[in-house]
């Protein structure tokens, strides 16, 4: 039904979209950079806080003056579109954005599910596309695809240093693996799976679940007769918190629970005081909860003013966005064009840039960033920042 | 008790009544009789407040009813028994008789009615707990009746309790119809076996397409040559 | 051994609530032939209500349970008033008009409570540990309601005078009218009776599980499923389907694979339907409730 | 004017109107996109109107089989580069393959209880979708980049000319659904929607009857599975679920049921209105909402059949003379 309810919500915004592009006036020194977020639907928790993101980076840019090239200073506008987390939607936002409003970039969407189909558009009209979602770290690289930016660590490298974290904290021996029957998990489980096996641990289990279940003690159960040190539950961050409950209910690995998310201070938080003797857990970016870094904690500050909330577990998605309106800001103004994405892709191509996260960018437009990990004990939370660069 | 003037009116895909006029006086029993779809049901849906659409006039003891629903009318003392009985299948016999007393709204009063209802019809003293489905035709007839009667109605209105029922048990329906009029109680009659209806009625309406064609007494109307002819023959 | 009475315990509870939901559209449906599709949505609203009550009011779940129950009951009555009775001919229309409501509620809760699922907090920590089988105390306590609200609702169909009534209703509409039921007032009840239940199986929903704008529309369906299982309109049999279809989900997906543990219900219901047209409990004809 | 002639006219005006659109609204853009999108869902609709208007079942997997249509196209011309034109006829007979198989199981359920097999039938289909993955790509779906090829020496790459392509299935389908329904099996359709009873009683074999309706409404549906394809390039399960079929079902309920002319207006109702509307995402769906309601509590035989019965009523009021004499 809710298919429903956003489409005839997405003709509106169409239409909307369509009569601003027509009546508005054409600014001269303006470049527009798209913005198709999901802000209704499932998936609208991730794609407000990127939304949210961009909008940040491009106020604080034309703050600071915009960009200049040559003499001429350019103010820079973001064209939000709504995807109603749907796909038809998302790929008709990408044929105007890049045709109609001929955008100089695009940032987002947040899931793969949605910006994988949105990048087929993006890279046939050469423009530029910024974006996190995990089925893209099949793509960097590919010659057809020369105007991706992931700007999510690689897998890889990510579990590559988390498993073996989470296997010198807890000495495990055995593990069970639970993800929701979507495409990221399905490229992430197995990945963990052969890290875990190269770790000693042996895997009883590799479930997969439906997004719509909200009941899980059927195959909570079945793991829990496998007798599993560990239950990894992760990603699939909706269902983080029941998942959570449920398996601590059913008594199934009693002592360690583990998660990698974006969300995670949100089941962090609801666990905190609950009894989950140890809890391990992996933030894509950085932890909100107790920052680490002052970067964080003032862009934590600014979040706070402009939303007038706190952040919740999604927001970390926000930084995911927030940093490389900024890198393509510095590679247009290198590039000396904003039109010409050959040249801006060079300039954004194996980079280094230090903003509230520290990125660098591969010669394949794949970034690497540092992230949190997050241990509760006894009730007590500790985070530990793992350095991907080095 | 009963009077109707010029009443029209069918259902959504065309009428099937035609400007029906007909009274049913205090304690008088009035057959309508009439070949099958000439409008006999459709009168007692239009009393009762079920057809879908009517015109003209309907008072009950000089009240007019057009602007009634089906339940205000039953409040007012009208009792409705449908042909095919009707009986509520899944509901047992004591059920349904209370039921019959729905407008009651008293408990101790309709125990009191019930009892009442089961020495009028003894037949069913014996089967009070037993599922109304599984009764006998003649007995869903009796159970139908009862649940008319059980509300002390001023007027009932049957529609072919003849209809499905042995010639044994028809003779035992109408001998308990008859008695149904005791304390001034109206009961207009329709059937489609007229010899019968005749018998026990004190005037007759003879409807025929939509329209009533003849009435008067049972007796003029038993001996009408043409009626002898067309419908009487029939039943005989 | 363990695990299948485990797994059966898990069946039960998600089956009676399935049995709490679909009561209620068995209800309405049985009387006036509609299908409601927002049935599900006043699930979903109970559900919030609940979440809101407890969580930031901190009344007390069983409180908030019943004010649920009787905000759904309300909301089922305005529902009634103010659109379904303009179907009563055409029950076929009942069927948009609940999606335009579908599309109202939906919309309502995502501004109200927002798109990221909630989750209570655990209002009754602990469980029953024996023989290796462990029942939250939660589980407990929904098992209890849902048992009770069940036993309630047969005991109303049965003893009461207007339980009676509507059973009747159901059974011989037409006969219904000529004892007096007032028809159009025995509508609007089993409405109210239905949402209630409805809002309560939410209530119990969401302190189980989590809440999203989202969780009515399958529970509508599975609702109907239930319904159709256990045979039209037959009451018994909407609550034997209900744990039925619990029990299927839950043996499927912890015995065969969780990916299609909506399949199981379904090919269930197929198997079934295609067998007995009338549904495991149904009498074919008119015969309801 | 006779008749005949009257018919030729309105046919030729319409089929000007359809023919001038991309003129109007540009050959690309977002307004021939909604234009496309009107067209599909008014076929879609026209081949549930033969299930759930003509034969009154109401189907609730038809999504499903315009999935099918999607994914074997999709399949053929990504591995064996099948042509577009290819497709469209390859598609709707692997739709009605699987809807004969379903219709063994789904013909023996009535009323209510067929909708809920088809229900269940749709779903199921839908978790396939998400679950082969070497064929339909999992959740995530597959993307098409092709365009459908020249014929006859014409292009039709740009969203405008696709138009056409739609537009022209459009009166075809409408043509060939009134050839049917005039037909013998038409009248068997409509005599199982009104009495299915009776129907039996006549000898109509019920159950065929409604594999019949069943399995040309997939076909059709599966055509319209390459029409999605080629307009949106890409295709995930969503969009093929339960509630693509309710959609449906909502436009032809809002045009009205049993009529020609509902389907295209129940879809550019509900695609143009809230254009017309213009409010917030918070507000939008309630006012939606808000209207379905009213236009069936106010207009319970829907756009078109409301209008047929207001046109008959003046007709009769003011026909004084009979119809010989005109």
């Amino acid at each position: 039904m809710q298919r429903v309810v956003q489409r005839t919500i997405g003709v509106v915004l169409a239409a909307l979209a369509l009569g601003i592009s027509s009546t508005g006036v054409q600014a001269q020194n303006v470049i527009k950079i798209g913005a198709p977020f999901s802000l209704s639907g499932p998936f609208a928790s991730f794609g407000q806080a990127g939304s949210a993101g961009v909008e940040m980076a491009v106020e604080e840019l034309n703050r600071r003056g915009g960009i200049t090239i040559g003499n001429t200073k350019y103010t820079v506008q973001m064209i939000s579109e709504d995807t109603r987390s749907q796909v038809a939607d998302t790929v008709s936002i990408m044929e105007r954005l890049t045709r109609e409003q001929k955008v100089a970039a695009v940032f987002g969407p947040i899931v793969g599910v949605l910006s994988t189909p949105g990048q087929e558009v993006t890279q046939a009209a050469k423009t530029i596309h910024f974006g996190p979602a995990v089925q893209w770290n099949a793509l960097m690289g590919r010659p057809d695809k020369k105007y991706l930016v992931h700007t999510q660590v690689d897998d890889d490298l990510r579990y590559g240093a988390f498993v073996p974290l989470l296997v010198r904290e807890t000495k495990i021996k055995s593990i069970a693996l639970l993800g929701v029957n979507d495409a990221t998990a399905r490229s992430i489980m197995p990945k963990v799976a052969a890290l875990m096996q190269k770790e000693g641990v042996k895997v009883v289990a590799e479930e997969y679940f439906e997004r719509t279940t909200t009941d899980f003690s059927p195959f909570l159960t079945r793991i829990r007769s496998q007798k599993p040190d560990m239950l990894f539950f992760g990603y699939g961050d909706n269902f983080a918190v029941s998942i959570l409950r449920q398996g601590v209910e059913l008594n199934v690995a009693p002592h360690y629970s583990a998660f990698a998310g974006t969300s995670l201070t949100v089941p962090m938080q609801q666990a905190l005081g609950k009894p989950v003797d140890s809890f391990i857990g992996m933030v894509a970016n950085e932890n909100l909860l107790q920052p680490l870094h002052d970067d964080v904690t003032k862009w934590i500050a600014a979040y706070k003013a402009k939303y007038n909330k706190d952040p919740a577990g999604t927001t970390d998605w926000a930084f995911s966005m927030y940093d490389y309106v900024f890198i393509w800001a510095r590679a247009v103004q290198q590039a000396g064009t904003f039109t010409d994405s050959d040249k801006v892709i060079e300039k954004i191509r194996n980079t280094n840039y230090k903003g509230v996260l520290n990125i660098k960018i591969d010669g394949r437009g794949q970034a690497d960033h540092d992230y949190d990990v997050g241990i509760i004990r006894n009730g007590k939370l500790t985070w530990q920042h793992v350095n991907v660069i080095k | 008790m009963l009077a109707i003037d010029r009443l029209s009116g069918g259902y959504r895909g065309g009428s099937v009544l035609f400007d029906v006029s007909l009274s049913v006086g205090a304690g008088e029993i009035v057959a309508l009789i009439g070949p099958n779809g000439a409008g006999k049901t459709s009168v007692l849906r239009a009393i009762s407040r079920t057809l879908p659409q009517s015109r003209g006039a309907i008072s009950l003891n000089g009240e007019d009813i057009m602007r009634r629903t089906g339940h205000q009318v039953v409040a007012l003392g009208v009792a409705h028994v449908p042909e095919g009985r009707r009986v509520f299948p899944r509901l047992t016999v004591r059920d349904n008789i209370a039921l019959g007393a729905f407008v009651l709204d008293d408990h101790a009063k309709t125990a009191e009615a019930v009892a009442n209802a089961t020495d009028v019809f003894p037949a069913l003293k014996s089967r009070l707990e037993q599922l109304a489905g599984t009764l006998s035709g003649g007995e869903q007839q009796m159970l139908a009746l009862a649940r008319g009667f059980v509300s002390n109605p001023k007027l009932m209105l049957l529609d072919e309790p003849s209809l499905g029922l042995s010639p044994r048990m028809t003779d035992e329906v109408f001998a308990l119809i008859e008695r149904l009029r005791t304390g001034g109680r109206s009961i207009l009659l329709v059937e489609q076996n007229a010899i019968l209806a005749l018998e026990i009625a004190d005037r007759g309406y003879v409807i025929e397409g939509g329209r009533i064609v003849t009435e008067g007494r049972s007796d003029e109307l038993r001996r009408a040559e043409l009626l002898q002819q067309s419908y009487l023959g029939h039943a005989g | 051994m363990t695990d299948l009475i485990q797994q059966l315990i898990n069946g039960l509870l998600i089956g009676g609530l399935y049995a709490l939901v679909a009561l209620g559209i068995s209800l309405v449906f049985g009387l006036t032939g509609m299908v409601n599709f927002a049935h599900g949505e006043v699930v979903m609203l109970g559900g919030y209500l609940t979440f809101t009550l407890t969580q930031s009011f901190g009344m007390p779940f069983l409180g908030s349970l019943v004010g649920s129950l009787l905000a759904g009951g309300l909301l089922g009555f305005a529902m009634d008033r103010t659109t379904f009775r303009y179907t009563r001919g055409t029950p076929m229309n009942g069927l948009v008009i609940s999606l335009g409501l579908i599309m109202i509620f939906q919309s309502l809760a995502m501004t109200i409570w927002g798109t990221e699922p909630l989750t209570m907090d655990v209002l009754f920590p602990g469980a029953f540990q024996q023989w290796g089988l462990s029942l939250s105390i939660q589980k407990a306590i929904t098992l209890v309601v849902t048992a009770v609200l069940i036993a309630g609702f047969g005991l109303f169909l049965v003893k009461s005078r207007a339980g009676r009534a509507l059973r009747a209703l159901a059974q011989e509409p037409e006969a219904a009218v000529y004892v007096g039921i007032p028809v159009e007032r025995y509508i609007a009840l089993s409405m109210v009776i239905g949402t209630a239940l409805a809002a309560a199986a939410g209530a119990m929903f969401a302190a189980l599980f989590s809440i999203t704008p989202f969780v009515g529309t399958s529970l509508t369906a599975k609702g109907f499923i239930v319904v159709a299982l256990g045979g039209m309109g037959s009451a018994a049999g909407t609550i034997a389907g209900g744990l039925l279809l619990g029990v299927m989900e839950a043996l499927g997906a912890g015995y065969i694979s969780a990916a299609f543990t909506d399949a199981y219900g379904l090919l269930l219901f197929l198997l079934v339907l295609s067998f007995k047209p009338a549904g495991l409990f149904g009498v074919s004809g008119r015969v309801k409730l | 004017m006779s008749a005949r002639v009257s018919n030729l006219a309105t046919w030729a005006v319409v089929l000007a109107l359809l023919f001038a659109v991309p003129s109007v609204v540009g050959f690309d853009g977002a307004l021939i996109n909604i234009a496309v999108v009107i067209a599909i869902n008014a076929i879609l609709a026209f081949s549930l109107g033969i299930l759930f208007g003509y034969a009154g079942q109401m189907s609730l997997a038809h999504a499903a089989f315009y999935g099918i249509g999607a994914y074997t196209a999709a399949n053929i011309a990504l591995k064996w580069g099948v042509s577009f034109w290819w497709c469209l006829p390859i598609a709707a007979l692997a739709a009605m393959l699987v809807a004969a198989i379903l219709s063994i199981v789904v013909t023996r359920m009535e009323g209510i209880v067929f909708s809920l097999g088809t229900y269940a039938v749709g779903e199921m289909i839908r978790l396939v979708f998400v679950n082969w993955w070497q064929v339909t790509g999992g959740p995530q779906g597959l993307s098409f980049q092709r365009r459908p090829e020249s014929i006859f020496g014409l292009d039709f790459t740009t969203r405008g000319s696709f138009y056409y392509v739609v537009a022209a299935i459009l009166v075809l389908s409408y043509l060939g659904i009134r050839k049917l329904m005039k037909s013998k099996l038409g009248w068997w359709f409509v005599a199982l929607r009104e009495n299915p009873v009776l129907a039996q009683s006549l000898g109509i074999n019920v159950h065929l009857a409604k594999a019949i309706v069943f399995i040309l409404s997939a076909g059709l549906a599966g055509v319209v599975g390459v029409l999605y394809l080629y307009n949106f390039r890409h295709i995930s399960p969503e969009a093929f679920s339960v509630w693509e079929s309710i959609l449906l079902i909502l436009i032809v309920m809002i045009g009205g049921v049993g009529t020609m002319a509902g389907p295209i207006i129940g879809a550019a109702v509900f695609l143009v209105l809230p254009e017309v509307l213009r409010l917030p995402p918070t507000v939008q769906p309630v006012l939606i909402g808000v209207v379905l309601i009213l236009v069936v509590v106010l207009l319970p035989r829907g756009v078109v059949g409301t209008f047929e019965d207001w046109w008959k009523a003046r007709r009769i009021k003011g026909q004084a003379v009979p119809k010989e004499a005109a």
